[in-house]
């Protein structure tokens, strides 16, 4: 049984009473319909809290921005201008919905959605904890790989729809960078496969530890270059600076959301800044120890048995120090990217495909030979390991 | 080999599903309180102020293509090589992990055949891919021909 | 339950997509709706515990072989308002008039005739027990890869090999002045 | 609901709109459109018995190679309908009518 998030509570004995009660009243098996409406309940959750996290990264990033140039930033709406994001969003729905003369309207409407579904049919896998995520399929990492694909398309279809000039440079550009930046991006997520055996997050993530010596961006050496090679594509996945070329501002306009309008716009954006913070996450679960808690400080025995805390308590409270852990190291590298948009220069065309085919995807396989030659050789020990079996074996030969 | 219920598939319908309520309700909404008055110069396309000339739907140069079709081949190879990778711990531990690396290391070394062919050529450069040198080539080709 | 909403809706997709890619004749929109019918091609892998297949689906077609086709539509569109080449004819090809509707029609009437009937008397001839649960293909395809299917999988990069290189002296761009009279 | 007979009336609507396609289009690009859904079909058929017939996996890995062989003979046949393009000036089927370019 692959678990999530309805196996998680189907533990729970007022769970169960909800089932039993249910299947009295209404006279079937109840069991389905009650995964229903917890699979909605938290899919609600979870899509909003992403649209707050979309919103408020649009507040971040400006802000951000401002420390970095010394300003200010937004600071009128709301305390430190936190309601910005809000107040922006009512803007644009009030803003009057614009299709172009001579567009292609049935591409027009179904571009963003394009966009939007695929950004959202990857939060299903996103591990923020245990218990938590949606839920844990087998095939997790190629799942979310197959459908964030699918943005690509959306970019696509949003550049040619429009009929416009610098839409179309944009969308062309900007598929011809998702799909390049993919090879390294896939590459290195074999990498981890490799070495922990599975394709599902619960089980990369229960292969790694809580402190960052058990993880695996510090595994091995292959593995610590393929965090960087990993960190780079996705930037340049997700159309962020320095590879914003889709969208470069100073020579496209603003390229293939050029002719989109109010919330069409805002459609597009809240899909950008909601896929950085999946592949901040995904980062953060293959590399860098997902929401594992250091210590066990989150297992249940711990909280259970030694603390004495009562069991459903100690159950929740397990599951929020998880997805503190994992939203801890999510927002770091979100902070990071944000960070490097406002540091480094954009990128020329050339210069980007250079970088992913001549230096990533070559860099990427020879990681990927590596990891399969250190499994193969140390059976997949991590680089501590081995040292410490070194020193005992020297200290046990005396 | 770990039995699952279909159940787990339900929240990718449902977060497809939330997608779609979203773009279509939030622009349902936005209908009855947004202003709605169109007018010849809103709608035609921006091109910096001036009237747009002809479409965009133009012809593209062919290096789109060749490098959409260098990342389909390393796709398909890497969506090969996802089964591969998974079974290699649980191989290495039974003891015959040198026969999956072998074939691993085939695999991957005819993949860089082709990169290295591909670099050889200049499919992956974008600007000055196609040199003096290689059109020379291919015209002493034709010569030849 | 759920078995049967999925099983049905990505059927409609697939059938739905299908059958407007006949219909259609704009070309771009047609690409969108063979998009349509993969993914719905891919929900029914699900449904027939093949998880693997379905990401492989999505991650070849929509991934890559849509977008290929979206860009090989792209490097064709024609570049001026002429819709007449130097040659004299269409540059933008019909997608398809009445007449060869009919023509297709009646192949496929007695293509689809033969087919239906070798697969009518399916339900005499199979013998179907209880459907396994539904369970993780991956691994079992993986060991398969390795074992039993060793030659398949290296042979299979060699034709992967053998595309990449054809393909790409096809259509690696000429001089401006080779193109024929 | 989900039997061996449904998913072969699904494949079997997949094949026959492909058929259609091919021979109806007079597009290349759409020509190839409908050999994509042909091969779908096939690839669905095979996973449909695996799962229906007999339970190892060889149908899977059968549908697996005809994912790749389509992607490879999108690859190749999109290359020859753009250098037919930067020939020809056109992508129409009856234009592919001589040997010699």
């Amino acid at each position: 049984m692959n678990s999530s998030v309805v196996s998680f509570f189907a533990e729970a004995p007022p769970y169960q009473m909800a089932v039993a009660k249910l299947t009295e009243i209404l006279g079937f098996d109840s069991s389905v319909l009650m995964a229903f409406v917890t699979f909605f309940l938290a899919s609600f959750v979870v899509v909003n809290v992403m649209a707050l996290v979309g919103g408020l990264g649009t507040y971040a990033e400006r802000k951000i921005s401002a420390d970095l140039q010394m300003r200010l930033g937004p600071n009128r709406v709301g305390p430190f201008g936190l309601l910005q994001f809000l107040a922006d969003g009512v803007k644009m729905i009030l803003k009057e919905d614009i299709i172009p003369r001579d567009a292609d309207r049935f591409l027009f409407i179904i571009a963003p959605l394009f966009c939007l579904g695929g950004v959202f049919a990857t939060l299903a896998v996103l591990p923020f904890s245990s218990g938590f995520t949606l839920t844990h399929l087998n095939i997790g990492v190629f799942y979310l790989l197959g459908v964030s694909s699918l943005v690509g398309v959306g970019i696509f279809l949003g550049g040619f729809s429009s009929n416009s000039k610098w839409s179309m440079l944009g969308g062309m550009r900007g598929a011809s960078q998702i799909i390049s930046y993919e090879v390294p991006v896939t590459l290195s997520i074999i990498t981890i496969v490799i070495l922990s055996g599975s394709l599902a997050f619960d089980k990369v993530i229960g292969i790694q530890g809580g402190l960052p010596h058990q993880w695996f961006f510090l595994h091995n050496p292959f593995t610590l270059i393929s965090f960087f090679v990993f960190f780079i594509s996705a930037l340049a996945e997700t159309n962020r600076a320095p590879f914003d070329l889709p969208e470069a501002e100073s020579e496209l306009v603003s390229g293939y959301h050029t002719e989109y309008t109010g919330m069409r716009f805002a459609f597009f954006a809240l899909a950008e800044y909601i896929e950085v913070f999946v592949v901040c996450g995904v980062a953060v679960a293959l590399y860098l120890g997902g929401y594992q808690v250091p210590f066990h400080l989150s297992e249940l025995h711990f909280l259970h048995d030694t603390l004495g805390v009562p069991m459903a308590p100690a159950r929740m409270l397990g599951q929020i120090l998880e997805i503190g852990s994992f939203v801890t190291k999510t927002i770091a590298l979100y902070y990071v990217v944000i960070w490097i948009r406002w540091t480094l220069p954009r990128l020329r065309v050339d210069q980007l495909m250079t970088l992913c085919w001549k230096y990533l995807t070559p860099i990427s396989l020879f990681n990927l030979v590596g990891a399969a030659f250190w499994m193969w050789a140390f059976k997949g020990e991590s680089v501590w390991t081995l040292l410490a079996n070194l020193t005992n074996s020297v200290g046990g030969g005396h | 080999m770990t039995a699952y219920n279909l159940n787990a598939y339900m929240p990718v319908i449902i977060l497809v599903g939330f997608a779609i309520i979203m773009i279509v309700g939030a622009l349902i909404v936005g209908r009855f309180i947004r202003p709605h008055n169109p007018s010849d110069l809103k709608e035609t396309v921006y091109e910096c102020g001036e009237a747009p000339m002809g479409v965009a739907w133009s012809n593209f140069h062919v290096r789109f293509y060749v490098l959409a079709l260098v990342f389909i081949i390393f796709d398909v190879e890497g969506a090969l090589m996802f089964p591969v990778a998974v079974i290699f711990r649980k191989f290495n531990e039974i003891g015959s992990g040198s026969a999956v690396f072998v074939s691993l290391l085939l695999f991957i070394g005819v993949l860089l055949a082709g990169l290295v062919y591909c670099w050889s050529k200049g499919d992956l450069d974008w600007v000055k891919s196609y040199t003096q040198q290689s059109f020379n080539e291919e015209r002493d080709e034709k010569k030849l021909a | 339950m759920f078995d049967n909403f999925i099983f049905l809706s990505s059927a409609a997709l697939a059938i739905g997509g299908a059958l407007s890619v006949v219909v259609s004749t704009n070309l771009m929109h047609s690409c969108i709706y063979l998009l349509m019918s993969l993914i719905g091609v891919s929900g029914l892998y699900v449904t027939l515990s093949a998880d693997f297949l379905a990401a492989t689906q999505l991650v070849v077609y929509v991934g890559g072989v849509v977008i290929l086709m979206l860009f090989a539509i792209m490097l064709t569109a024609g570049s001026d308002n002429k819709t007449v080449n130097r040659f004299g004819i269409v540059k933008i090809p019909p997608m398809g008039n009445l007449k060869t509707y009919i023509m297709s029609l009646l192949t496929a009437g007695v293509m689809g005739c033969s087919v239906l009937k070798m697969i009518m008397n399916i339900n005499q001839t199979t013998k179907l027990g209880e459907l396994p649960p539904y369970s993780t293909t991956v691994e079992q395809i993986g060991t398969l890869l390795v074992t039993d299917h060793v030659l398949a999988f290296e042979i299979s990069s060699v034709l992967l090999l053998g595309a990449l290189v054809g393909a790409a002296v096809i259509a690696r761009p000429r001089l401006e002045n080779e193109v024929t009279k | 609901m989900i039997s061996l007979p449904s998913f072969l009336a699904i494949s079997f609507i997949l094949f026959v709109s492909g058929l259609v396609v091919m021979i109806a289009k007079k597009n290349i690009i759409a020509i190839l459109l409908g050999v994509e859904l042909i091969l779908n079909s096939a690839a669905l058929n095979f996973a449909a018995y695996t799962r229906f017939v007999n339970q190892n996996l060889d149908g899977h890995i059968m549908s697996l190679f005809i994912i790749i062989i389509a992607a490879a003979e999108a690859a190749v046949g999109l290359a020859i309908v753009i250098r037919f393009f930067q020939i020809r000036e056109s992508i129409h089927i009856d234009d592919a009518t001589q040997l010699l370019q």
